[in-house]
């Protein structure tokens, strides 16, 4: 990586960010800035469109919690009038979300200053608070201490797609002693106009810091390639799936949760509750009873087949969900089957299209 | 409708039925008469067909097809409510004056009724009659009662007349009474006929009545026409190929090239024009079934803008392709296979053993049109004088119903004036041409002739194209003559150097921004557009006077006293650009452009010497005339491979070529006093166009048609259509046809869109709609748009062919069916 | 260009079928080449003959020694799809290479056919003591002891001809032909003199040789008033 | 378009079918050729219920996941050859779909083998006889589908 540099945290890399994403506002590159932030009657840092100097500067753009994903909330602040434009701190699977919104219309890139971090991975909430008030500058220890970052959430911990790929800024966090810095990488026509703006020098990255990386990626990549073969072998059969799944409340926490999900009205919610007794009786007596809300393995699946090439391995869904259902390793491990089948990664870039709507004129493919 | 226009369309063949439909579409009363009981002409027969080795037979029934048409493959029939159709007529002869015209039909025999006949097929029992099955003559016999057409139920049994003995065992054991004489059996006339098409098509070469190369003598030496039937799943072996001698298996098949064409003996000094493709196919097709195949050709007749790609492709495939014509076929003694005697190059002589043999079969030379063909109203199709493909029939097919309603509006008053005033709001009357050149002014011309307001726009500071200087004197009567008329047409508002910018809007509302002569700016409101860009000569890279381009020979030097013409030698070198990459397409005008140069250079001066290097000499139906002329005028040609190009450097005295006579397998060194290149052509604002319009263009950027058997003047965009140059390279005379096509093609669709706006297939739920616009993504036929109104993507009505993509892609179904809830489709009562 | 260029240009031109048979007209198809016996022996090929006489290289074809690589069989014209008369072409080729290309033994015996009368350079004397000689043992065969050999017999229906080697060696041949015409009753007669029937000017080439040949014929036939003519090829 | 009523009609137990195939075919290919399946007198399996789409890019992966959920022991769907179709596309729009929804049916434990995507042009009334043959039996070796008998969530 070429496009590299070193900033000096004075010991709390969390505020060297907010001073970055403070000066990009300070030199109008942006209007706002997307952020985690705690507010005055918050306990989790949540995404918050920051506008005031000082407010950025209180932010917490490096928490390792996301109680919801900001790409979601990207995309809308994206969709107003040019002269709004705003610098989006994201975690990289938010950021590909995003990515995949864009193409569906549902964001303007050309809105956004795109920042991402490399990822650790996030905390569940809950556990996001116990941890604070053992470690009350945990948005800085989590990154000192390997092991708080092993009570990452599942699916983080089996991610392999921790550094941003699409992106304008990059906060490199990996090998580095954050105490002392941390690196900033930039990409695409934007992230050089910023750097030249921001007078960034580009300098050389340390072999330290490619060990790291590679470390993580090999220790991601095991626990991705477990998990999958466990969800294969214990979920997908008839009756895995069904045990899988034998819980749901028809909540639909999963799906408002999931950040690619962008439908208005879901097809499935719609379906599940829209049906009149005598249908409902006439289904209980072909197979003696009928399981109430009906028709959720259809919304799961319709899910899957609607979702599953856009799947970025967020793990929100799984977050959500209240009988604690693991729909993110059903996803990914779906995803990344049809993902491979299609030749689709989501999130890599925007020029990409959605594999859905494009076919191949070839006559055996 | 207008109810005093009664057209006769005779011959249920593609053409009959193109024909019939633009008059029906255009709001005229049909009568549609086949011979045959089944409509579908020789299509019936040929189930597979190229360029994509496919059907699509379908494709050529209007978008709108609810209610209105049969929705059904047309192999099972073909029903539209303004077309009668009239099964085993026979017209013997027409009389009258245009208006007023009065046709002899014969209707002969006995027939069976498909409505009251169950198919139990007691009749094929008892008839006592054997005859060859006329789908599949050779290949099988069948009873004088007969299934209709391959494809077709039970229920639709012909009888042949010419076979049947009128014992009438077949009446009396049919158990519903179906079967009974024809109704007003014998000659019969049916009177006030506004007009009549012909559209009967051309009667095949019979190697057998000539015993050419001993068909007919050996059963597994067959015609094009009846390998159709062997390939065919439906055929009398269910596709798998087979020897119809002893049903033994093909291993491997040959095909013999220009049965019954080019040939001054029987003749036939014509190229029937498709059967290069033909046997591509039927070779590709058996290559598919594991099949060998070697094919014996002269040229390899492959114009145009997709068909080089196709030989490509066969090649590909390992069809060994053959340059010669084969002498003889036998059969040793002992053999279940024949032996082809052929020589391939010079001292080269080979004996070669076939399980098949394929005649390639073209145009009768004994074919004549009827005598009543010449009556004043009737108009002949294109494709009822020599072969033409399946687009071409069909463009033949439109400018002939197009001819004929011109004609007969110009002998009566105001007949089919009506049909053509706008009677919906919403659509546009004008139609917007695209480019002055033959094609352009031709439609334009069409569309004003019957009533319809035209502007037409040229990039040029003129009319005419390339085509008002053309060597060919009748071509360049023909366009100036278009041009005039064009120029002094009320209905014709003609932009020179116009720039068009834009065109935006729904289908029937199109709205085209341009830049007028002045600079202005200027809005053209318009219900159609026609594409009509022509091509421009590829350049010829050279600053000597003595490289020429074939395009600019005529101007530089035909002229006696042109420098260099009273000297020695020419030489022309064809496909010096084209027929490979990048520009792998055949440019089709060059070949005949480099013949009648070549004629006039030695008429001119008769101690000239002219050579010509070429790759296949492409000239079609009867053009080969002038390649026949060529060489008694003592043109030399030379073949040469596309891997051995002659090669040419421009010396002080003399332009030296050098190639290889493959007959006298000697170098070649010729002293040119000039050299003359065909580097081909080039669309060069065909992709402009395509973008400003939104459609889609090929690779070589030349604008394409929505589908290129069946809709070749049509683009995807309801309301845009495409003809002339810019789509396929085309020689003049054909430009003006498609013109033609072309504007008979936007009448239709315009009439069928003011007379019947069709409620939409798809309605969209806007409170829904997320914007995510996968739907203007899956819609072939870019009915989707946002819509600025409603803020969600609207569904085009005019467009729209209810294929449902747009609906399976939209997932949460924003997008749902018009008449129908998605909680339906799943059946959640 | 000579004079004897163009002019051979302008023969080739119109062709031996006088322009619509010109070898001008081929499309280099090969079906000639496919059905000729000889495509393939020392290189031969039909489509190289047409290809010389198109290009202007007629003398050069005549002074090669295709043109007698050809055995005029006819299989190619019949064959050719454009009617090109390829056989007439050869035979002219023929007679373009003059007498440095005629194969030895046909150029001899045309020597001796406008010498003598006849291809093998036989005395006329000689040839009434072979004939006679051949009568006189088909006499002495039963039924044919009345045979009598009309040789210079005035106001026959046919003259009869004879092969060359009929004369030379094949004298029994004789016999069969005599044998025939004696059964059949018919009237006959053999010319005294110039009774060869074998025209090599033909294949040669050489029109004048064809010419003499022919002449010969007309005058017995004149001076003997047959009126039908037997000819042996 | 109606597969529940299709099942009811026709439910294994009544008819003593062993499988209930479904066959989701376009309008101007496949069902043609089925149509002259039966113009020419060839059978298919009667387990097999043809259901006539208008095109295979209008069939919705979810009436495919319907089929399986209601059910059906085996999906087929027959559209036009690529480059055949009346609508320019949908047999393409259908093929890249289809390959999309493999891995969901994989994970819902429905073999692949269960769902066949074929072309079959109108005149191959031969190949469709073939083809649903082919998929039927190669269906009954995978025995009935799990989710007949299956209270599904």
């Amino acid at each position: 990586m070429h496009n590299f540099t070193l900033i000096k945290t004075k010991g709390d890399p969390g505020r060297t960010v907010n001073s970055l994403l403070a000066g990009l506002v300070e030199k109008e590159l942006v209007q706002g800035v997307l952020t985690l932030a705690v507010g005055p009657f918050s306990s989790l840092p949540m995404p918050s469109l920051l506008c005031s100097i000082e407010q950025i500067k209180n932010s917490s753009p490096l928490a390792p919690a996301a109680g919801v994903s900001a790409a979601v909330h990207a995309a809308r602040i994206s969709r107003g009038p040019e002269k709004f434009r705003t610098a989006a701190v994201l975690r990289p699977c938010e950021l590909r979300a995003l990515v995949e919104l864009a193409k569906l219309n549902q964001a303007r890139l050309e809105n956004l200053v795109l920042i991402s971090m490399e990822c650790p991975g996030r905390l569940e909430n809950r556990r996001y608070l116990e941890l604070r008030s053992e470690h009350p500058d945990l948005d800085v220890d989590y990154y000192l201490h390997p092991d708080l970052q092993a009570e990452a959430s599942g699916t983080c911990l089996s991610c392999t797609d921790f550094i941003p790929e699409y992106v304008h800024l990059g906060i490199c966090l990996l090998g580095l002693d954050l105490k002392q810095e941390i690196g900033i990488s930039w990409h695409q026509e934007q992230g050089e106009e910023l750097a030249r703006v921001m007078e960034f020098v580009s300098g050389q990255e340390s072999d330290s810091r490619r060990q790291a990386i590679k470390e993580l990626e090999a220790a991601r990549k095991n626990a991705w390639l477990n998990l999958q073969e466990k969800t294969a072998q214990e979920i997908s059969t008839p009756e895995g799936l069904q045990k899988a799944i034998g819980d749901c409340l028809g909540c639909f926490n999963c799906q408002r949760a999931c950040p690619v999900c962008f439908c208005r009205d879901c097809v499935s919610s719609r379906e599940a509750f829209e049906q009149d007794p005598e249908e409902l009786y006439d289904r209980g007596a072909r197979k003696g009873s009928l399981r109430l809300p009906t028709d959720l393995t259809m919304f799961h699946l319709t899910r899957l087949a609607h979702m599953a090439h856009a799947c970025v391995g967020c793990g929100q869904c799984s977050s959500v969900c209240p009988s604690r259902i693991p729909l993110a390793d059903i996803f990914r491990t779906t995803g990344a089957s049809t993902q491979e089948e299609l030749g689709y990664r989501p999130g890599r870039s925007p020029d990409e299209p959605v594999p859905l709507v494009r076919f191949s004129e070839e006559k055996d493919t | 409708m207008n109810q005093n226009v009664r057209a006769l369309v005779i011959g249920a063949g593609i053409s009959g039925i193109r024909a019939a439909l633009d008059l029906a579409e255009a709001g005229h009363s049909v009568l549609l008469t086949e011979k045959a009981l089944a409509p579908g002409g020789l299509l019936l027969s040929l189930d597979r067909q190229f360029p994509d080795n496919h059907c699509g037979l379908c494709r050529i029934l209007p978008g709108d097809i609810t209610g209105r048409v049969w929705n059904a493959c047309m192999r099972r029939g073909f029903g539209h409510p303004d077309i009668e159709y009239l099964p085993g007529v026979e017209v013997l002869d027409i009389q009258g004056t245009p208006g007023n015209l009065s046709a002899l039909m014969n209707r002969r025999g006995l027939k069976v009724d498909p409505q009251k006949c169950t198919g139990c097929l007691e009749c094929l029992k008892v008839c006592p009659v054997s005859q060859p099955y006329p789908l599949a003559p050779g290949l099988g016999q069948c009873k004088a009662v007969h299934p209709s057409a391959p494809h077709k139920p039970d229920n639709w049994l012909s009888i042949n007349p010419d076979a049947c003995t009128l014992c009438g065992k077949c009446m009396e054991v049919c158990p519903t009474g179906a079967i009974h004489a024809a109704e007003g059996n014998g000659p019969e006339s049916m009177d006030k006929l506004s007009l009549a098409v012909l559209a009967t098509g051309v009667e095949y070469f019979d190697p057998q009545l000539h015993n050419h190369l001993g068909c007919g003598h050996w059963p597994d030496a067959i015609t094009s026409l009846d390998f159709e039937r062997l390939i065919s799943g439906v055929g009398p072996t269910r596709g798998v190929l087979r020897r119809p001698s002893d049903l033994g298996k093909v291993r491997k098949a040959a095909w013999i090239q220009c049965a019954g064409s080019r040939n001054l003996k029987l003749n036939a000094d014509h190229c029937s024009g498709i059967c290069c493709m033909i046997a591509l196919k039927q070779a590709l097709l058996a290559r598919e079934k594991g099949m060998q195949c070697a094919l014996f050709y002269m040229d390899l007749r492959t114009p145009g803008r997709n068909w080089q790609k196709y030989l490509n492709q066969a090649q590909q495939k390992g069809i060994r392709l053959i340059r010669c014509r084969p002498h003889s076929i036998v059969r040793d003694p002992g053999e279940d296979s024949l032996r082809i005697a052929y020589a391939p190059a010079p001292g080269e002589q080979r004996d070669e053993n076939f399980d098949l043999i394929v005649f390639s079969v073209g145009r009768d030379p004994g074919y004549k049109l009827p005598a009543w063909a010449g009556q004043e109203g009737v108009i002949v199709t294109k494709g009822s004088e020599r072969v033409l493909d399946i687009a071409g029939s069909l463009i033949a097919a439109s400018a002939a119903a197009g001819r004929a309603l011109r004609s007969f509006s110009d002998s009566c008053a105001q007949p089919g004036g009506e049909a053509y005033v706008s009677e919906h709001e919403h659509i546009h009357p004008s139609v917007l041409v695209v480019g002055g050149g033959p094609a352009g002014l031709s439609a334009a011309l069409s569309l004003a002739e019957q009533k319809t307001q035209v502007v037409l726009v040229e990039k040029k500071d003129h009319l005419g194209g390339h085509a008002i200087k053309s060597m060919v004197p009748e071509v360049r009567e023909q366009v100036l003559e278009l041009r005039d008329k064009v120029q002094k047409h009320p209905e014709i508002e003609v932009l020179n150097e116009a720039r068009l910018q834009s065109c935006t809007g729904p289908a029937g509302r199109f709205v085209a921004r341009l830049l007028d002569a002045r600079g202005h700016k200027r809005e053209v409101k318009h219900g159609a557009a026609i594409l009509a860009c022509g091509t421009n000569p590829s350049r010829v890279e050279t600053e000597d006077p003595r490289i020429i381009n074939v395009f600019d020979l005529p101007e530089k030097l035909l002229s006696p006293d042109a420098p260099g013409n009273s000297s020695g030698r020419t030489v022309f070198i064809l496909c010096s650009g084209t027929r490979r990459e990048p520009a792998d397409y055949c440019s089709k005008v060059c070949c005949q452009l480099a013949l009648r140069q070549a004629i006039e250079i030695r008429r001119l001066n008769p101690e000239s010497e002219v050579t010509i290097f070429y790759r296949d000499i492409i000239v079609q139906g009867d053009d080969e005339q002038l390649y026949t002329r060529a060489r008694s005028d003592g043109v030399c040609f030379i073949p040469y491979l596309p891997e051995k190009p002659p090669v040419f450097q421009a010396g002080e005295k003399s332009v030296t070529v050098q190639g290889v006579d493959p007959y006298l397998k000697e170098d070649l060194q010729i002293e040119a006093d000039r050299l003359i290149l065909a580097s081909g052509v080039i669309p060069e604002s065909a992709s402009d166009l395509a973008r400003i319009f939104d459609i889609q263009s090929t690779e070589h950027g030349f604008l394409k048609e929505a589908d290129v058997k069946y809709r070749p003047l049509d683009s995807v965009r309801a309301g845009i259509f495409v003809c002339g140059s810019g789509r396929n390279p085309v020689l003049a005379g054909e430009a003006v046809l498609e013109g033609e096509a072309a504007a008979q093609t936007a009448l239709s669709w315009l009439a069928r869109g003011r007379r019947n706006w069709p409620g939409s297939f798809v309605r969209v739920k806007t409170a829904l709609c997320s914007l995510c616009a996968m739907c203007l993504q899956a819609c072939p036929f870019k009915a989707r748009y946002p819509d600025e109104h409603t803020g969600a993507m609207a569904v085009d009505a005019l467009a729209c062919q209810g294929c449902g993509a747009c609906i399976a892609v939209c997932p949460n179904k924003a997008s749902a069916w018009a008449g129908q809830e998605e909680e339906e489709m799943h059946e959640l009562e | 260009m000579n004079l004897n260029d163009a002019q051979l240009r302008e023969k080739i031109a119109r062709g031996p079928g006088g322009g619509k048979n010109s070898p001008r007209i081929c499309l280099g198809c090969g079906t000639c080449a496919a059905g000729c016996p000889m495509t393939g022996i020392e290189g031969f090929d039909p489509r190289i003959i047409v290809r010389m006489a198109q290009t202007n290289r007629f003398q050069e074809l005549g002074n090669s020694v295709l043109p007698w690589l050809c055995t005029m069989c006819g299989r190619c014209e019949e064959s050719c799809p454009m009617d090109v008369r390829i056989v007439s072409m050869v035979r002219e080729a023929r007679g373009m290479g003059g007498n440095k290309t005629i194969p030895e033994a046909i150029r001899r015996g045309i020597e001796m056919f406008m010498a003598h009368g006849n291809n093998l350079g036989l005395p006329d004397e000689d040839f009434g003591f072979i004939v006679e000689d051949v009568a006189e043992e088909l006499t002495e065969e039963p039924g044919f002891e009345d045979f009598v050999l009309p040789v210079d017999k005035e106001d026959a229906r046919l003259l009869f001809t004879l092969h060359n080697k009929l004369v030379n060696t094949q004298n029994e041949d004789l016999k069969h032909w005599w044998k025939i015409l004696h059964a059949a009753e018919e009237s006959w007669t053999l010319p005294g003199s110039s009774w060869e029937g074998v025209n090599w000017g033909l294949f040669s080439g050489q029109d004048e040789v064809l010419q003499a040949g022919v002449d010969t014929i007309v005058k017995n036939m004149e001076r003997l008033k047959t009126r039908g003519l037997m000819y042996p090829e | 378009m109606n597969t529940q009523d299709n099942l009811k009609r026709h439910p294994g137990e009544e008819t003593g079918q062993d499988l209930n195939v479904l066959a989701l075919v376009c309008n101007w290919c496949t069902y043609t050729a089925a149509d002259l399946a039966g113009v020419t007198r060839l059978k298919y399996p009667t387990q097999v219920k043809l259901i006539r789409f208008m095109c295979t890019g209008m069939i919705d992966v979810r009436y495919i996941l319907r089929c399986f959920l209601e059910g059906a022991d085996g999906v087929f769907i027959g559209g036009c050859h690529p480059g055949d179709c009346h609508y320019l596309s949908g047999n393409l729009k259908a093929r890249v779909r289809i390959k999309g929804l493999r891995p969901v049916l994989e994970m819902a434990g429905i073999p692949e083998q269960r769902l066949r995507l074929s072309w079959i042009g109108a005149s191959e009334g031969k190949k469709l006889q073939e083809e649903l043959t082919g998929f039927t039996s190669e269906v009954r070796k995978l025995g009935p589908a799990s989710f007949r008998q299956m209270h599904l969530v």
